[in-house]
């Protein structure tokens, strides 16, 4: 009969025991292995859900169905009639858009395209991140200084500027290079934690013993100091990978994405320019933005989980 | 006679953990009388604080009141729902927390963090009450009235700890709960505090629950005494009763082995060994003319000493806190640069030691750090912070070895190895940390060691364990020791010199016998006076008087008796 | 704001001004790294209007000159440092020869009144529910729902705009499709401007409030895990307070102090993000403004409200620095 | 005041006003697409899409001096600007000369006028005479008819006289039109009724019903349907087939040109793939040919058009006016059938020495048949028609691939500089009325080297053979010919045999308009049925869509 605890289950103390007790085992098991986290296991799971989706439908399904006329235009998925009265297909579950393509085969290609620029963008941020983070923190003066003078330069410009005009340069984007470009604006807030932590660190008992145990910078660096970012990292990372989905997201709904390449936000934005909503073919841009969603609880599970494995705190029994 | 504000009965906590449910408190019974002082003693981890939160229903997750009851005054606390014990919290019974240090919310001033608990409990009150309530608060607990008005990161540690005790007694609770309301701070802020404590605790008639392990502090400020050991009360009773005739095993252990001045010495004599010679003939350590100074406030001032090192000895540096211990501990270990003068480590300068010599430095010069909670990478089994260094001064021989030197540095203070090394830092408490951390430079066998508060986290009876081999070892290996700490009694029996600290100034140097034995300046004296004695015979000083900064600041420093092979210029 | 120490004021201020001097110089030189040339593609958008352009050679030597590309690059560069410094920065390239300055000022205070204003809001109840999300006295309901509501974070700003329009303008009629102001309504200040105003900046308000909250409720989450930890919040409790009022004054206060320091430095982004909003909504703020550039490729403006944007961030970075220490006491004034 | 929803007609803007106090329409932006040029500022002619007739509006008439190198012009009698001034010669002179004398007057009437007019003078009050540079038979159509969006609009010399006409900003407009101008900010302008219009004085023509008009930003697709929808406009600009349709669901009262497919109407530029006839293969006639072949017209309408659009039979747009011109090729046996001719192009393609490949894609020397389409990625209209147009290559054995690139680069930097293999343009766009404009863009006078800016972006293909010399020859002849001259079929159909023949580009589709109307409010509209005119409504001659609106009852 606590008033402490901070979980969801408050009532449960003042439930029968039996029950109780059966919870508590159950609870306690989790405890025991904390990577037996829930929230972590269903966020990678439907992580891992989107790339077998990407994996399966490569296998399973025609990709050519992504090609402009492939099919009837705005055929609905199975079991609902569009507009024009014309039933879905099993030959497109999940319908067609409005240029005749099968969104089944835009989803099998996009969703797994959209994730993978979300993780590249955040991967390349978060090295980008580390370097200079540890670089700022560990080197101090003015190279300290620099750094976060650019760090907070580029946290003022904005992304578009950048893209419009490379856009206008080479016409088209690929994927990497989006991601790159993402990049280029999801390291500053690495970068910002990262140098805080390390000066922190720096200052903390167990480095100040590795200095007296001759321990020489880099073991300091990667052997001392790194592993204990490793939770923070992580967390940091999957903030990333959402942010920079969001961001992808964002810039190919405005047009200024890879042209040719089904990505989520690539189709949603399509369906917007032809007027989808209207018209109620809600498959065009409900289910990229379901396959959106998906993607962002399984990251935001993550996050939440890792939260738990790395701050006892959390991981109550209760 | 007056009737129980508290009692206690039958009281089991349990904690259910993932290895099993922890009985942290086990049947325990216990009546407190009103304006009556009890002590909670007991090592770590023996349920003070779970008691207490008990009574608070603060009791951290997943902690449960298993079995029992408590009363307060008549009030039976378990059955109050949650705006009932809010209400009775503060007003009738106050817990000061244990680690007060952080217990204010840092972005409020001091004035509204007193009116809050007074609008909680009595409602919306006139502006002028509430000043008039919180400065006779804040003048009880003897702070000046305007530090109402400033941040607690403006306070010392003595006067946040003096805030919340004023918070405790704003509504007169029938009880109050301090728990370790002193461990953070020195013995002189600890006896004005301990001193503000008991006047106004009486002066309200409260019951007082004074948690703690030292047993000097406890003879100066309870009537009664718990004892508490494995979440068990094991003995109750006044504590003339207890001092005097202990009865439990555990209750007599605790009581002898308090070193006391001028008391029998806990060291071992006969296994004083011949200590190895040293090649250099250099001084092992010169300070010339060293001192520190960040921004506005001087840590250290000017100072000159050589410690030729030749035989191994024992050098105690004592002071209040913030007096430039650890700066100086610091600045021995090259972590922080002087501000002037320089240090001299076998005729070497530490300001220009290079890489190469660098690793030779350090394996020479070892530290205990005074804060063992940071000590060790979460990340690591403790074992790392062990094995690393050993591998990493070229002294190990192999896998088998490095095992069996840790195995062996452990036993010496007091470890089970098995039990210790493959475990997690936060899998262990504060003072087996520290204790690692003594068996790590132990280990590592340096010429000079500075041990910085070593001891500070554990119970009487394993200090004198720890120190007594620390003593043996260095004869054994040749160790020269700083010893930084605040605990005159243990300074006393193990050093061959004392220097006291004031203010960055030595004030006072000689043999222990001397310095300790018979303190000849006033701050000397001051810092004597202000220790607790677990002697209900022997008060405990006058403390600080109005005045007496003055006299200890205009008083000449008084140096004495030499030792060989330690010359302190006398500035 | 006299208890700012003078050196900390000037460290800041060289900051301040060396975060814009080197922002601006990047949005200088970033467009001139496209091998595209600007004035060909104004030609060329001109030609794209009409099929055909007769004397090309003439209006792109007249284009250049417009541009000030005619000349050699160094002298470029302080001009348009120069012409930055009192918010010159040139004339729009696609509505010639309006000053940019003059199209920023006409959709500033949109912007500010719309955008800004959902920010504050979104950051207020993002933080709020971030702090409900770990508050142990929250209805269970609230900790479920707010994890729930963040999907809407997954969300594209423009397709929730778009539903939200579908719903509350075209289906239920609450609120108006399009524009910052009623149609007949005159600009000015009185009652009716105001009300249309407020009525009309409802849902595209809305729509990033939605999609926004998120971020701010999880980082809030984190840093009041924290503070829930902290001796404080258990003293606090020990001293009776009611509930809500430790929420606010113990947790929430020192837990969003961070939160502030990054509303900072995210403002620029934030606003820089709202642009298809704005576009939906037909509401002519500097996103909309924006927008219009990027189709347009127009430089001059895209530069102008870029730097706008850098200008806002900058400044409330500054400002940031320049409060912080009063919103923080154990923060003080240091030049470092 | 406040005037009535009944009484309000509100036109679709699909752009932002960014300067709304600017109404001075020689400087670039969108200064007379918001109300100025439809209902303040009058053409002195319009333009009839469906007779091919000048419609005379401020002006009576016109008289070419025989040689097309003189033009006469006389304006109506009556004419005042709403500020009770008369609008006679003087202003005419006066603007035209303006334009002369300023090089930074950059619109395109503007230039146009400044290349073309040697001199201007005024006859009487009432008449102006000008002189031209080079014989030029469509003078008069292609700066004062309205032939496509706009036409060289007359300023009142009484307020601009003194005003350097590069900056002036023209805050207060007037106009001849029976509207005057109200409020704009930069997402709508409001125009109302001049009762005391000069046209309803002196019976020109009744006063229009609409007391007020109101050109209204929108903000896409999404929203300008919701508002259609839900009767808040009364035009809208572009929309899809299925929007349409779903406004049509949901409001019955919108209607569209067509009452059926395919709704839209043409606009006067026809989409065709352009092809450089500078690279290898495909500076090989059969080649090109081949692409004609491959290419399915109406599956690129059935599906990237979704329907709204009709095949291209010549190279010309289809209207009324255009049609004798149009019959003469396709009787000549050079119109282009819908479908493709699959074995046809294989034929052609095996024949230039190509075998197909296991992938399905031909090889000539171990190397794959391949071609880059650049396109214009500023509307989904041209990367749906070109994604269409990749496929049918694909599967037919060419390899080719798209190359999207941004509106300004692709007109700047693609198009006139021959920087592509094949792309999606409509640079034959021009003639509406006559088919010189449209033959004129092809001819060898503007072949320049590839990486040299085409003139006028005129033959980017750089069509350059002999049968091109043929080509120019005949369009240069006909060129000269008086508007209307019977013998002008005759030479369009001698010049296309040469087009068909070499292919510098390939005809594809008509480009289509969906504009929806509104009938709630407002009847009258322009549709086929009632073809008064097109219903581009944000061209010049909008005062005549907004003269034939009738309240509904
Ligand atoms: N949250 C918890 N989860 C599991 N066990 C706990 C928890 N809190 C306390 N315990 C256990 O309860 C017992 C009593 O702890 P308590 O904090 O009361 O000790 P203490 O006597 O106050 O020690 P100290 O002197 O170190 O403060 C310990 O064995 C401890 O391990
Ligand atoms: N890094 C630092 N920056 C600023 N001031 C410091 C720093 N380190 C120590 N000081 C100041 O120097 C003085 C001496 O500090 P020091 O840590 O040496 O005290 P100490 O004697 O070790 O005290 P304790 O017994 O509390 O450990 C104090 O006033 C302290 O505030
Ligand atoms: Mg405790
Ligand atoms: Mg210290």
């Amino acid at each position: 009969m606590s008033n402490f605890s901070t979980d969801d289950n408050v009532a449960e103390s003042t439930q029968p025991m039996t029950r109780a007790e059966k919870r508590q085992a159950r609870r306690m098991r989790r405890f025991d292995n904390p990577w037996l986290n829930p929230k972590l296991l269903w966020g990678a799971g439907l992580l891992i859900g989107i790339v077998l989706l990407g994996i399966l439908g490569r296998i399973l399904w025609n990709l050519d169905l992504v090609f402009t006329g492939s099919a009837t235009l705005k055929l609905p998925p199975v079991g609902f009639e569009n507009l024009r009265r014309q039933p879905g297909v099993w030959d497109h579950p999940l319908g067609t858009d409005g240029s005749g393509r099968d969104m089944l085969a835009l989803i099998v290609i996009g969703a797994p395209n959209s994730l993978f620029v979300g993780l590249l963008a955040s991967l390349i941020g978060m090295t980008t991140g580390i370097v200079l983070g540890f670089t700022a923190g560990f080197v101090g003066g003015r190279t300290d200084d620099v750094i976060r003078v650019l760090s907070d330069v580029m946290i003022t410009i904005p992304p578009l500027l950048i893209l419009v005009v490379f856009q206008s340069a080479f016409g088209d984007v690929s994927l990497t290079m989006m991601a790159l470009l993402i990049a280029g604006f999801v390291w500053q807030s690495p970068t910002r934690l990262i140098r805080a932590q390390v000066l922190s660190m720096k200052q903390s008992g167990y480095v100040q013993m590795a200095r007296l145990s001759g321990a020489p910078t880099s073991h300091i660096m990667f052997r001392e100091m790194l592993p204990n970012l490793i939770p923070y990292l992580f967390g940091s990372f999957i903030a990333n990978v959402t942010t920079s989905i969001v961001t992808a997201v964002g810039l190919e709904v405005l047009g200024l994405g890879p042209q040719r390449i089904p990505t989520l936000g690539r189709t949603i934005y399509e369906a917007i320019n032809a007027g989808a909503l209207i018209q109620n073919l809600w498959w065009w841009w409900g289910i990229p933005t379901l396959l959106l969603a998906v993607m962002f609880i399984g990251l935001l599970l993550i996050n939440l989980g890792l939260d738990e494995v790395s701050n006892p705190r959390l991981r109550r029994l209760s | 006679m007056t009737s129980p504000v508290l009692t206690l009965k039958d009281l089991s906590i349990e904690f259910p953990t993932p290895g099993g449910v922890v009985e942290a408190v086990k049947a325990l019974d216990l009546t407190i009388e009103a304006g009556r002082r009890v002590g909670f003693i007991g090592e770590s981890g023996s349920g003070k604080t779970t008691t207490a939160l008990a009574v608070m229903q603060m009791l951290a997750e997943p902690g449960r009141v298993a079995g029992g009851s408590i009363d307060l005054g008549g009030t039976d606390v378990l059955a109050l729902n949650d705006e009932q014990m809010r209400r009775t919290r503060l007003s009738r019974v106050a817990y000061i927390p244990q680690g007060a240090m952080n217990s204010l919310n840092p972005v409020m001033r001091i004035e509204p963090q007193l009116w809050d608990a007074i609008v909680a409990h009595e409602g919306r009150l006139d502006r002028g009450e509430l000043k008039r309530r919180s400065d006779a608060a804040l003048e009880s607990v003897g702070l000046p009235v305007h530090t109402a008005q400033l941040y607690p990161h403006e306070l010392s540690g003595g006067m946040k700890q003096r805030v919340c005790i004023a918070l405790g007694i704003i509504l007169t609770p029938e009880l109050i709960i301090a728990d370790e309301p002193t461990s953070a701070l020195d013995v002189v802020t600890q006896r004005q505090v301990m001193q503000t404590l008991k006047d106004i605790q009486e002066q309200i008639g409260s019951g007082l629950i004074l948690i703690g392990h030292d047993m000097g502090l406890m003879a100066q400020s309870v009537d009664e005494l718990a004892v508490l050991k494995d979440g068990e009360l094991v003995e109750h009773g006044t504590v003339k009763q207890i001092l005097e005739a202990p009865k439990h095993p555990y209750t007599q252990d605790l009581i002898s082995s308090v070193p006391l001045v001028g008391g029998e010495s806990f060291l071992n004599p006969d296994r004083r060994a011949e200590a190895p010679k040293r090649e250099s003939r250099e001084p092992l350590l010169q300070f010339e003319g060293v001192s520190k100074t960040y921004g506005a406030v001087t840590a250290l001032h000017p100072i000159s000493f050589a410690l030729q090192g030749d035989t191994p000895q024992i050098i105690s540096i004592v002071g209040q806190s913030g007096s430039g211990k650890s700066t100086m501990g610091s600045i021995m270990l090259g972590f922080t640069p002087p501000t002037t003068g320089r240090v001299l480590f076998e005729g070497q300068d530490l300001a220009k030691i290079g890489a190469s010599q660098n690793l030779e430095f350090r394996r020479n010069v070892q530290a205990v750090f005074q804060d063992p909670y940071s000590c060790f990478n979460p990340f690591y089994r403790v074992g790392h912070a062990l094995s690393y260094p050993y591998k990493r001064f070229g002294l190990s021989q192999g896998k088998a070895q490095t095992q069996a030197a840790m195995e062996e540095a452990c036993a010496a203070v007091g470890l089970d190895p098995d039990l210790v090394l493959p475990r997690y830092p936060h899998q262990l408490s504060g003072g087996q940390r520290q204790r690692l951390i003594v068996a790590r430079a132990l280990m590592l066998s340096p010429k000079l060691l500075i041990a910085d508060e070593p001891v500070s986290m554990v119970d009487a009876s394993l200090r004198a364990t720890i120190l007594s081999n620390i003593y043996d070892l260095k004869d054994k290996h040749g160790i020269s020791v700083l010893y930084i700490t605040h605990d005159l009694a243990t300074a006393y029996h193990v050093s061959d010199y004392v220097m006291v600290l004031y203010k960055g100034h030595v004030v006072e140097a000689g043999p222990p016998k001397a310095v300790i034995g018979d303190p000849q300046h006033p701050y000397t004296q001051l810092l004597i006076a202000s220790i607790p004695w677990p002697d209900l015979q022997r008060g405990w000083g006058s403390g600080l008087e109005d005045g007496a900064e003055d006299t200890i600041a205009s008083a000449p420093p008084a140096f004495r008796g030499d030792v060989a092979g330690f010359e302190l210029a006398k500035a | 704001m006299s208890r700012i120490p003078r050196s900390y004021l000037l460290n800041r201020l060289v900051t301040l001004v060396l975060t814009i001097l080197i922002a601006a110089t990047l949005i200088w030189i970033i467009p001139r790294l496209s091998p595209v040339d600007p004035a060909e593609i104004a030609l060329g958008r001109m030609a794209a209007g009409a099929g055909s352009v007769a004397n090309a050679d003439e209006i792109l030597a007249q284009l250049r000159a417009q541009m000030g590309i005619d000349q050699p690059l160094i002298v470029q560069y302080f001009k348009y440092l120069g012409g930055v410094l009192v918010f010159d920065f040139g004339l729009s390239t696609a509505s010639f020869p309006t000053p940019v300055s003059a199209l920023i000022a006409q959709a500033l205070p949109w912007t500010l009144g719309l955008m800004v204003l959902s920010l504050v809001i979104t950051f207020v109840i993002g933080n709020l529910l971030g702090a409900l999300m770990v508050w142990e006295r929250s209805p269970r309901l609230v900790k479920v729902a707010i994890p729930a509501a963040m999907v809407f974070t997954s969300i594209p700003p423009i397709l929730s705009g778009l539903l939200l329009m579908w719903i509350f303008a075209a289906k239920l009629q609450w609120f108006p499709l399009t524009g910052s102001y009623g149609l007949t309504v005159e600009p000015g200040w009185s009652w009716d401007f105001a009300q249309s105003v407020i009525h009309h900046g409802f849902l595209p308000a809305l729509s990033i409030i939605v999609v926004t909250f998120g971020f701010w409720a999880l980082g809030m989450r984190g840093l009041m895990i924290t503070v829930q930890g902290e001796d404080y919040t258990t003293l606090a409790k020990a001293k009776g307070l009611r509930p809500r009022y430790i929420l606010y004054r113990y947790m929430i206060r020192n837990a969003i102090l961070p939160q502030i320091t990054a509303f900072a430095l995210k403002i620029g982004l934030l606003i820089a993000g709202q642009v298809l909003v704005e576009r939906i909504f037909a509401y002519n703020g500097m996103g909309k403004l924006l927008y219009d550039a990027i189709l347009d490729q127009d430089f001059p403006v895209i530069q102008g409200v870029s730097y706008v944007i850098i200008l806002m961030t900058a400044l409330s970075v500054f400002l940031v620095d320049l409060v912080y220490p009063f919103i923080d006491p154990r923060v003080r004034h240091e030049a470092a | 005041q406040d005037v009535a929803r009944a009484d309000t007609v509100i036109f679709d803007l699909d752009r932002t006003i960014k300067d709304p106090g600017n109404f001075n329409w020689f400087t670039p932006g969108t200064k007379r697409m918001h109300g100025a040029h439809q209902t303040m500022w009058e053409p002195l002619f319009i333009l009839n899409y469906g007779s091919g007739e000048l419609d005379p509006w401020l002006a009576t008439g016109f008289e070419d001096n025989g040689e097309s190198t003189e033009f006469t012009i006389s304006l109506r009698e009556g004419v005042e600007w709403s500020d009770g001034e008369a609008f006679n010669a003087d202003d005419v002179v006066f603007t035209v000369e303006m334009a002369m004398g300023n090089e930074n007057l950059s619109e395109r009437e503007a230039a146009t006028i400044r290349a073309q007019v040697a001199s201007v003078e005024k006859v009487d009050d009432l008449t102006v005479r000008f002189t031209l540079n080079d014989p030029n038979p469509r003078f008069i159509v292609e700066n004062f008819g309205v032939r496509i969006f706009g036409s060289f609009l007359i300023m009142p010399e009484h307020i601009w006289a003194g005003e350097d006409p590069a900056t002036f900003a023209f805050a207060e407009p007037i106009g001849t039109g029976p509207y005057t101008f109200t409020s704009a900010a930069t997402n709508r302008a409001i125009w109302d009724r001049n009762d005391d219009w000069w046209g309803a004085r002196t019976g020109f023509m009744d006063l229009p019903e609409p007391q007020r008009v109101i050109f209204l930003e929108t903000g896409g697709e999404e929203s300008r349907a919701q508002l259609m929808v839900t009767d808040q406009l009364d035009a809208a600009q572009n929309v899809s087939v299925g929007t349409f349709e779903a406004i049509r669901a949901q409001n019955p009262n919108v209607i569209a040109w067509y009452a059926d497919y395919p709704y839209a109407a043409a606009d006067p530029c026809a989409r065709q793939l352009e092809i450089n006839t500078t690279v290898a293969p495909w500076d090989d006639p059969d080649m090109r040919k081949a692409v004609a072949h491959i290419i399915d017209r109406s599956q690129i309408v059935n599906v990237a058009a979704e329907g709204a659009t009709l095949a291209s039979r010549t190279m010309f747009a289809d209207y009324g006016s255009m049609e004798p011109f149009i019959d003469a090729v396709i009787e000549a046996g050079y119109g282009l059938p819908e479908s493709a001719d699959v074995a046809a192009a294989e034929a052609l393609i095996e024949g230039a020495g190509y075998t197909k490949g296991s992938d399905g894609i031909y090889e000539k020397d171990g190397e794959d048949l391949s071609v880059r389409i650049h396109v214009n990625s500023a509307s989904t209209e041209y990367t749906r028609t070109i994604d269409m147009i990749v496929e049918q290559l694909n599967r037919a054995g060419i390899a080719a691939t798209p190359v999207p690139v941004e509106n300004g680069v692709f007109w700047g930097e693609v198009l006139p500089f021959g920087a592509y293999e094949m792309t999606y343009s409509w640079l034959s766009c021009g003639s509406v009325n006559e088919p010189w404009t449209s033959m004129s863009r092809y001819t060898v006078a503007d072949v320049v080297p590839v990486g040299e800016r085409s003139p006028g972006f005129n033959n980017t293909a750089r069509w350059d053979s002999e049968a091109a010399a043929s080509y120019s020859q005949i369009v240069e002849r006909m060129g000269q010919m008086p508007l209307g001259d019977p013998a002008v079929a005759g030479l369009v159909a001698e010049a296309y045999a040469h087009l068909d023949a070499e292919m510098p580009f390939i005809p594809l589709v008509q480009a289509a308009k969906l504009l929806p109307m509104n009938t709630t409010y407002w009847t009258g509209w322009p549709t086929a049925e009632n073809e008064y005119n097109h219903p581009f409504f944000w061209w010049n001659h909008t005062h005549q869509i907004i003269h034939n609106l009738e309240k509904a009852e």
